[in-house]
């Protein structure tokens, strides 16, 4: 069917005075959207391929280029925008679903904008962060109620209580679930790297383990999810804990597909799949119908690794994540991890993406109530997920009750992603959501690393800063501590679900 | 009578004798060294005197390593005494100026002799041969003090082709005189040879090929040169004659003495004669390829090992760079041969006056030919030397973009993985 | 104790149901041993049965089971029922002590009839639609009182603990019944509330759950059309208001509401040959599209008549039957059936939305 | 001694090197006046080399045992004493292109107006060859090499 | 060396939950004894997951849910039923099940055998992918029910239908839907209404690979449960093959 043309979404905008017509822009664009005339030695673009991610933009060494949003469209609509537009047309000739990919970006309300910390004056002193001592560390994993002693003949104190397996975290922070497959070997390889130099933990999604990452299995949360990508005996073994992923903020309750031209040679060793197969999760993991089948499968993963390793599941912020992650408490999960709705994806139907689920917001205010309600919340951690965007929203979620956070969006903005939702093309120009060996090498993880590195190091000293202020040396003491959050523009019910008071009201 | 005792005397002061003093002090810093030259100058670049000739390098340009060179490398430098005898077994050099030099080691590198030919009238003023840096100074004042319009070049190789393309420079109408059927036989296929013909005959010169001289006919009392015969009979006028057709090993001084000779010195891999502890580099030696790069190379190697090291030359191949008319050209190893056993692949762009040629046997290359473009040439050298298995990129070869890349990966990073090469 | 409306609580089980055909009683000793074994199923935050056949000496009355948060629960709700009913007999109903059983609510049992005054004033009510309307009533509006089951020569006994702990509790043991139905439960969350477990009691109905009902929204307010009133915060008494609704109000047979809550699918419904089934399936489709029950369930059901197992449409929960001589086994898994009948007979694996039904000879 | 190691896997084949090798050579040094401005602009001095999806920019390996310092017969080819960089003097080569016949990496190249040769000089009196500095993906670094 | 390897090790589960069950088969397994005999088994799961050393387990009674879950090269011998969840994301070795078996059977399951001489329940063989050498193989004496090789990704199927009653389908509705890899053979013919969207329908006798494939699976089936490979490959098979492996390219827009 013939194409029909709709705006484009973006336009290069080339400064004749400044274009050497050096083709940088030319090489690097995975989109073609640069060309070269050799006749006239002039570069020009098309702007239809444009799909604003930047990358030329920044390598352009004279500047010339600049991206700009197409602002000429249809008649302006309040109700029929460019992009309902644009999806509608190409529904039309293909009969197919949108795909988007990275987190929702409809501007819902963020509520860490709507909360506000707390700081010390006079009646309680702040502290210092540069020169007093601060301490960041949290340790992930099912703890019991008490401790058990025992008193030995000579009288001396002797633990009895056998602490089950914690994950240790230098830094309340863990980078989130992308798989080897979605993302590249490179980008795995930082994350990875990073992790292990950061003391924390990066995780495998369902992208099985790369051999030349099974060196950082003591910084590795691998996953299972419902396609069982790579899940092996060794795999099982390589992993400090073991997550079971029953859904993903951004796309609650779908499976996922990962085309076979992203099956590489290497993808499909770690996924042990033929090379070049569709790698398909199903919607659901055909062993858990309900509650006391993930029961089951959690004890099975224990059975199958003899209780060494902590095994948490993951699951989407969506409704009724109250009563889900009260049972999957129960169900014998060491930790949850919430996932919002702004979480990010390598690939989402766009309707569910923007339409299904709930910020994280509410989802980990409301489950650490509950879990406290039912006296559950000592035993088990939460880690919340979903659209982290600076220290500030970190501190808040650990305020409302999380025990760490994931992050993955902001790991891959700090690795160079520009957020142009493309990751489900496979081109991607930052060499980060691609396997295409001609793009990937774009992304040197020494350089990864230490960009991630970077920004774990800049946020754990914001954090600081902001517990210092609070009079807090110990990340402990603001776990769950709402005392220290106020909430701005929120209406009561609002307030009331995130368990704060309104900004000018005391204690 | 003066007697000197050096460890190391180095008889010839051009590539292989400097080259010598690199490769002695790369190992030894403090051993006595002696050079030893017939020359006046204390050293120049050989390959130079077309360049000098041409007006393009001033006199004080001519030397290809500096005055200090010596002194930083504490080198005794005897200039214009020529080494007469040579005593083997009593390590004794006698000079022309009557001192005695007491050895250790020695390298004798005193390079070749232009071949005269046996022409009637080769006496005659005006009659040069190309070879030395005293050639081309009397050529110079030759020319300056009489008028010189047309010169006869004889030998239609490298190195007459380069007195031709200075003698042009000079506005002086140049004929060529080869005794094959073309320019640069020996370096240069047909087709190559015909580009640079063409080229050469846009600037007026005339070639004639399949000929020779056979008499130089003098005026003035028959002591200038006034024309040459040539064996077609024909009288060609000339106010200069040059003869480049080769040079022959300069053997006189090891003649009579326990070293082997054949037509040149005979060594071995170390470039060690079979006398211990003499050496011979360059052009002297027998079945050395007389170019530059080679001799330099064998006189490092020589170096080296009269200090104690153990390098070894594994053997030079013929190649040359030359630039005539303005046409670049490099040409390696084996280039006109024709035979079945080779694999030739070709590109020739007549009108960009470009032409590439690369001779394969057993998917190895042995010889090329770039003309017109010769970017990159070294790569195709480094794969002749280290005789690399090119089958997976024989295709590619003469691709515009063939580089270090299209290369087997070992060799790649043999050559790139590292900084540096160590080949 | 309860929790804020619109919620549903989620919960995932086991379940387990013995029945004698011929009406022969038996010990709750073998369900309790039933149920056990599927201890892995539950988290000990709900255990439950029905036994049916266990008042013969009042089987012409409404037993009501009660639970009650205190005594004044206990006086408001035994006032209200004073007001509708004559009251043959009222007890606690016995236990044993056990301090494992927490948060314990008063237990008593009711034997009534309904006061001929009440069923003039009501005269276009049938007793059991005032029964229903009565315990919807308790329910929703007396605050602390549970009608646990309100049936005849029937009860049920439920509570907090595991299925095993909450049996003994109650001395099952020494109950006999005709049919028994149990109930482990593993609720997502713990509501310390005894009216969530399970089973699920209205009049002779009562019903086990093992899954989550999706269409639950619609279905209650479906059900609210009809005057019925979900106030117990759990997907399953829809289960129960819609046989209730459609076997004793639309007086269509078992079978037929199996159609109903477990419609076939279109694909099924579109290839079925026979044209009058075709056209009888597509009508109930479209009459009762909301009483369609979708999600993942496996459910025993009983009106003391009937003994039911079913399946959802695409067979998400697991249920297996066996059946030696007149005697009917359910389960969850299998273990649970051999655990209690030594019969080597073999296991019946339950397809989807196919009842398999136990039911009393004459 | 410092030296450019090139990490193959890492290069994006953006040719920004490339850019920057010419702008600096060049007159100017200004980028726009060098490709816009001066009438012509110096060949660059680092081969980008690209075959499927691996590439590499490749400049004079400064090697230790360098052919074109042998091949050089005026000396123009010489080692910097204190870098031990290979470098070409400007005045002493005649474009005899000798360095360029042997060089087995083909980094030696004709000058844009093809008088001399001309090839890496490491930036000399920059901190860092500006091919490293302005690799986007730090496919090239300046490191102590390991002699 | 090991002088436990032809000692058998017999375990009375009666009584015994499935942790204590399982502690004791992993130590057993961990001694290097080669033959654990389990009796009185009545609802334990997991047995299988986790042992070392690859032991032969054989079993009397019903093993719970996730026999052999994630299992690793163990052989596992159940003289009756299994229930659900058999197999579970196996990597090697082989369940041998002499009654019948429950849903979910080989869920992601990458490699060994799993041969169940009865009936077994839905959803059978989802997602079951084969990876080199790794090849998965499931048989199936009796019928299967409905979505049987739901999203399968390689390895092998085949359902054989005996003692069938003739009113009783072969295979339920759905099968192989969203199948992208590997074969399923049914000893028999299907109907259309049976197969998923996905899947498209062979005749594999004329192939002689097919044959031979079934063989070396079907023969050491045979043997195990006394049946005659004769007969049984008598009747013409079905073949199952995915119609893409790419059975969602055209799913989205561009």
């Amino acid at each position: 069917m013939a194409k029909r043309p709709t705006p484009t979404e973006f336009i290069v905008e080339r400064d004749k005075d400044r274009c050497i017509a050096c083709q940088v822009c030319v090489r690097m664009c995975s989109n073609d959207v640069h060309i070269y005339d050799a006749d006239t030695n002039t570069v020009t673009s098309d702007n239809s391929k444009c799909v604003g991610c930047h990358f030329c933009e920044t390598l352009c060494p004279t500047d010339a280029i600049t991206i700009k949003k197409n602002e000429s469209s249809f008649k302006p609509n309040a109700n029929w925008s460019v992009s309902v537009i644009s999806d509608i047309t190409k529904q039309a000739e293909t009969g197919g679903v949108i795909l988007t990919g990275m987190g929702c970006d409809k501007p819902y309300t963020i509520y860490w904008d709507h909360i506000l910390l707390n700081a010390s004056q006079v009646t309680n002193p702040s502290i210092d962060p540069l020169r007093e001592p601060m301490e960041l560390r949290r340790y992930i994993g099912r703890k019991p109620d008490k401790i058990e002693l025992d008193y030995n003949k000579k009288g001396k104190i002797e633990l009895k209580t056998m602490l089950e397996k914690q994950l240790k975290l230098e830094v309340p922070i863990m980078f989130s679930a992308m798989s080897y497959g979605s993302v590249s070997l490179n980008t795995c390889i930082s994350l990875a790297k990073a992790s292990h130099e950061l003391g924390i933990f990066y995780n495998t999604g369902e992208g099985g383990l790369h051999k030349s990452l099974y060196k950082y299995g003591k910084n590795t949360i691998i996953q299972i999810a419902s396609g069982r990508f790579g899940v092996h005996p060794e795999y099982l073994r390589t992993g400090a804990a073991i997550e079971i992923k029953i859904g993903q903020g951004a796309k609650p309750g779908i499976g996922g597909h990962l085309p076979g031209e992203k099956v590489s040679k290497e993808v499909s060793e770690a996924r042990m799949i033929p090379e070049g197969t569709d790698a398909i999760s199903p919607a659901p993991h055909h062993d858990i119908y309900s509650i006391e089948d993930l029961r089951q499968l959690i004890h099975a993963l224990k059975e199958a690794t003899d209780y060494e390793k902590p095994v948490g599941v993951k699951i989407a912020a969506v409704h009724n994540v109250v009563p889900i992650a009260s049972g999957v408490a129960r169900a014998g999960a060491d930790y949850i991890a919430i996932d919002g709705m702004r979480g990010g994806t390598g690939a989402a139907p766009k309707v569910i993406r923007d339409n299904v689920g709930i910020p994280i917001e509410f989802a980990i205010a409301a489950v650490d109530a509950r879990l406290r309600e039912e006296g559950i919340r000592t035993k088990v951690s939460l880690i919340a997920a979903g659209g982290f965007r600076s220290s500030g929203d970190v501190i808040k979620a650990i305020a409302l009750g999380a025990d760490a956070v994931y992050i993955a969006t902001s790991a891959l903005i700090a690795l160079g992603c520009s957020q142009c939702q493309k990751c489900y093309t496979g081109k991607c120009n930052w060499g980060i959501a691609t396997q295409d060996p001609y793009l990937t090498k774009r992304l040197n993880p020494e350089i990864g690393v230490q960009r991630l590195k970077n920004l774990i190091r800049a946020w754990s000293l914001e954090i600081k800063d902001m517990l210092g202020g609070m009079g807090i040396n110990s990340i402990d003491s603001l776990c769950g501590n709402r005392t220290h959050l106020r909430g701005i523009g929120l209406s009561d019910r609002e307030l009331e679900i995130l368990g704060i008071k309104s900004a000018g009201e005391p204690q | 009578m003066k007697t000197l005792k050096t460890e190391y005397l180095i008889i010839g002061n051009s590539a292989s004798g400097a080259a010598c003093i690199e490769g002695i002090r790369k190992i030894d810093k403090t051993g006595s060294i002696t050079v030893i030259s017939d020359e006046n100058t204390f050293n120049y670049s050989r390959p130079l005197i077309s360049y000098f000739l041409a007006g393009k390098v001033k006199k004080e340009e001519m030397p290809f390593r500096d005055k200090k060179f010596y002194s930083k490398n504490n080198v005794k430098l005897i200039l214009g005494n020529m080494a007469k005898k040579l005593d083997t077994k009593k390590r004794i050099v006698c000079l022309s100026h009557g001192e005695k030099n007491i050895f250790n080691k020695l390298l004798i590198a005193i390079g070749g002799s232009p071949i005269i030919p046996e022409i009637k009238g080769s006496w005659l003023d005006g009659v040069f041969a190309f070879t030395t840096f005293g050639d081309v100074v009397a050529i110079k004042d030759y020319i300056k003090n009489h008028t010189v319009k047309r010169a006869i070049v004889i030998g239609g190789g490298l190195i007459g082709l380069k007195a031709v393309e200075a003698l042009i420079e000079l506005g002086i109408k140049v004929s060529i005189v080869e005794l094959a059927d073309r320019i640069l036989s020996t370096t240069f296929d047909t087709k190559a040879s015909e580009i640079i013909q063409d080229a050469l005959r846009k600037t007026g010169c005339n070639i004639f090929s399949n000929n020779t001289v056979v008499e130089i006919l003098g005026k003035d009392n028959n002591k200038k040169v006034k024309s040459v015969t040539l064996k077609t009979r024909k009288q060609v006028p000339a106010d200069l004659v040059i003869t480049a057709i080769g040079v022959s090993p300069n053997i006189q001084l090891v003649k009579n003495t326990s070293i082997s000779i054949n037509k040149g010195i005979l060594v071995d891999e170390t470039m060690q004669t079979n006398v211990k502890d003499i050496y011979a580099a360059g052009d002297v030696c027998e079945k050395n390829i007389p170019i530059w790069p080679n001799a330099f190379k064998q006189g490092r190697i020589a170096g080296e090992n009269m200090a104690g090291g153990n390098a070894v030359y594994t053997g030079g191949i013929a190649m040359n760079s030359v630039e005539l008319c303005g046409i670049p050209t490099i040409s390696i190893g084996k280039t006109s041969l024709e035979q079945d056993k080779y694999k030739i692949l070709e590109m020739h762009k007549k009108e960009e006056l470009i032409y590439k040629k690369i001779v394969l046997e057993n998917n190895h290359i042995v010889g090329c030919i770039f003309v017109g473009n010769i970017e990159r040439a070294g790569i195709y050298t480094g794969l002749i030397i280290n005789r690399v298995d090119i089958s997976n990129v024989k295709d590619t070869l003469l691709e515009e973009d063939f580089g270090i890349l299209a290369l087997p990966e070992k060799y790649r990073k043999h050559l790139v993985g590292d900084v540096g090469l160590e080949v | 104790m309860r929790h804020s409306e619109q919620e549903k609580l989620i919960s995932g089980c086991s379940v387990a149901g013995i029945m004698n055909e011929s009406g022969r009683k038996i010990s709750g000793e073998a369900i309790i041993r039933s149920i056990a074994v599927m201890r892995e199923r539950s988290n000990g935050l709900g255990g439950g049965f029905s036994a049916y056949g266990i008042y013969p000496k009042f089987k012409n009355y409404f037993a009501f089971h009660m639970m009650y948060d205190d005594k004044k629960a206990m006086a408001d709700a035994e006032g209200y029922l004073k007001t509708n009913y004559r009251v043959v007999k009222s007890e606690e109903i016995p236990t044993i002590e056990d301090k494992s059983i927490k948060n314990r609510p008063l237990l008593w049992r009711y034997f009534v009839e309904l006061k001929d005054k009440v069923k003039n004033l009501y005269y276009d009510l049938t007793e059991e639609d005032i029964v229903v309307n009565d315990v919807m009533k308790i329910n929703a509006e007396i605050e602390g009182a549970f009608v646990t089951s309100s049936g005849k020569n029937m009860g049920i006994f439920k509570g907090i603990g595991y299925p095993e702990d909450i049996g003994r509790y109650y001395k099952l043991e020494e109950y006999r019944a005709y049919i028994w139905i149990a109930h482990g439960r593993f609720p997502t969350n713990s509501v310390g509330w005894w009216g969530g477990a399970h089973p699920f009691g209205l009049l002779n109905w009562s019903v086990v759950h093992n899954g989550e009902i999706s269409s639950y929204g619609i279905n209650k307010r479906y059900l609210e059309n009809f005057g019925y009133r979900c106030s117990l915060f759990t997907d399953t008494e829809v289960i129960l208001y819609l046989f209730d609704l459609l076997v004793r109000k639309h007086k269509l047979p078992f079978d037929i509401v199996c159609k109903i809550i477990d419609a076939p699918l279109w694909e099924e419904i579109d290839r079925n040959g026979d044209d009058e089934e075709r056209e009888l399936l597509k009508t109930l489709r479209i009459i009762y599209s909301s009483a369609l029950i979708n999600g993942p369930f496996s459910i025993i059901i009983s009106d003391g008549n009937i003994m039911m197992g079913l399946n959802d449409r695409v067979k998400l929960r697991p249920l297996v039957s066996l059946k030696d001589g007149d005697t009917v086994y359910m389960a969850t898994e299998e273990c649970a059936i051999r655990e209690v009948c030594k019969s080597k007979k073999e296991i019946y694996y339950s397809k989807s939305s196919e009842p398999i039904i136990g039911k009393l000879k004459n | 001694m410092k030296r450019i190691r090139i990490d193959e896997k890492y290069c994006m084949g953006c040719r920004l090197c490339e850019v920057h090798c010419i702008v600096q050579h060049s007159k100017t040094k200004n980028i726009l006046k060098t490709y816009m401005g001066e009438c012509s602009k110096p060949a660059p001095r680092i081969f980008v080399e690209e075959k499927g999806y691996v590439t590499f920019a490749l400049q004079c390996r400064h090697c230790e045992d360098a052919p074109c310092l042998d091949a050089c017969m005026t000396g123009a080819m010489y080692r910097d004493k204190e870098t031990g960089a290979v470098l070409c003097s400007e005045d002493k080569c005649v474009g005899c292109w000798m360095c360029i016949m042997v060089c087995p990496f083909g980094v030696i190249s004709r000058s844009s107006d093809k008088k001399i040769a001309s090839k890496c000089d490491l930036c000399m009196g920059e901190d860092m060859p500006v091919c490293v500095k302005n690799c986007p993906n730090e496919a090239l670094k300046y490191e102590d090499s390991k002699d | 060396m090991n002088r436990n390897i032809s000692k058998l090790q017999r375990i009375d589960a009666r009584d015994l939950n499935y942790r204590e069950l399982n502690r004791l088969i992993k130590d057993a397994a961990n001694e290097g004894i080669k033959n654990i005999h389990l009796t009185n088994v009545n609802g334990q799961r997991y047995i299988g997951t986790g042992v070392n050393n690859a032991p032969k387990i054989n079993i009397n009674g019903v093993p719970g849910n996730d026999l052999g879950a994630f299992m690793d090269g163990c052989s596992i011998n159940v003289s009756g039923n299994g229930e659900d969840g058999i197999g579970n994301t196996m990597n090697s070795g082989r369940i041998v099940i002499n009654g019948s078996a429950g849903d979910i059977l080989g869920y992601s399951m990458r490699g060994g055998e799993i041969f169940v001489k009865g009936n077994v329940g839905y959803r059978v063989g989802i997602h079951m992918k084969s990876y080199k050498n790794m090849y998965p193989v499931i048989i199936i004496g009796g019928c299967a029910r409905d979505f049987l090789g739901e999203y399968m990704a390689g390895g092998l199927l085949i359902v054989l239908g005996l003692n069938r009653k003739s009113k009783n389908p072969i295979v339920g509705s759905y099968c192989g839907t969203g199948m992208h890899g590997g074969k399923i053979f049914i000893r028999g013919n299907v109907e259309p209404w049976q197969l998923g969207k996905e899947v498209r329908v062979y005749e594999p006798n004329k192939n002689k690979d097919d044959f031979s494939l079934i063989e070396k699976y079907l023969r050491q089936y045979c043997e195990l449960f006394s049946l005659d490979f004769d007969s049984i490959i008598k009747t013409n098979f079905t073949k199952l093959l995915p119609g893409s492996s790419r059975p969602y390219g055209k799913l989205y827009a561009y």
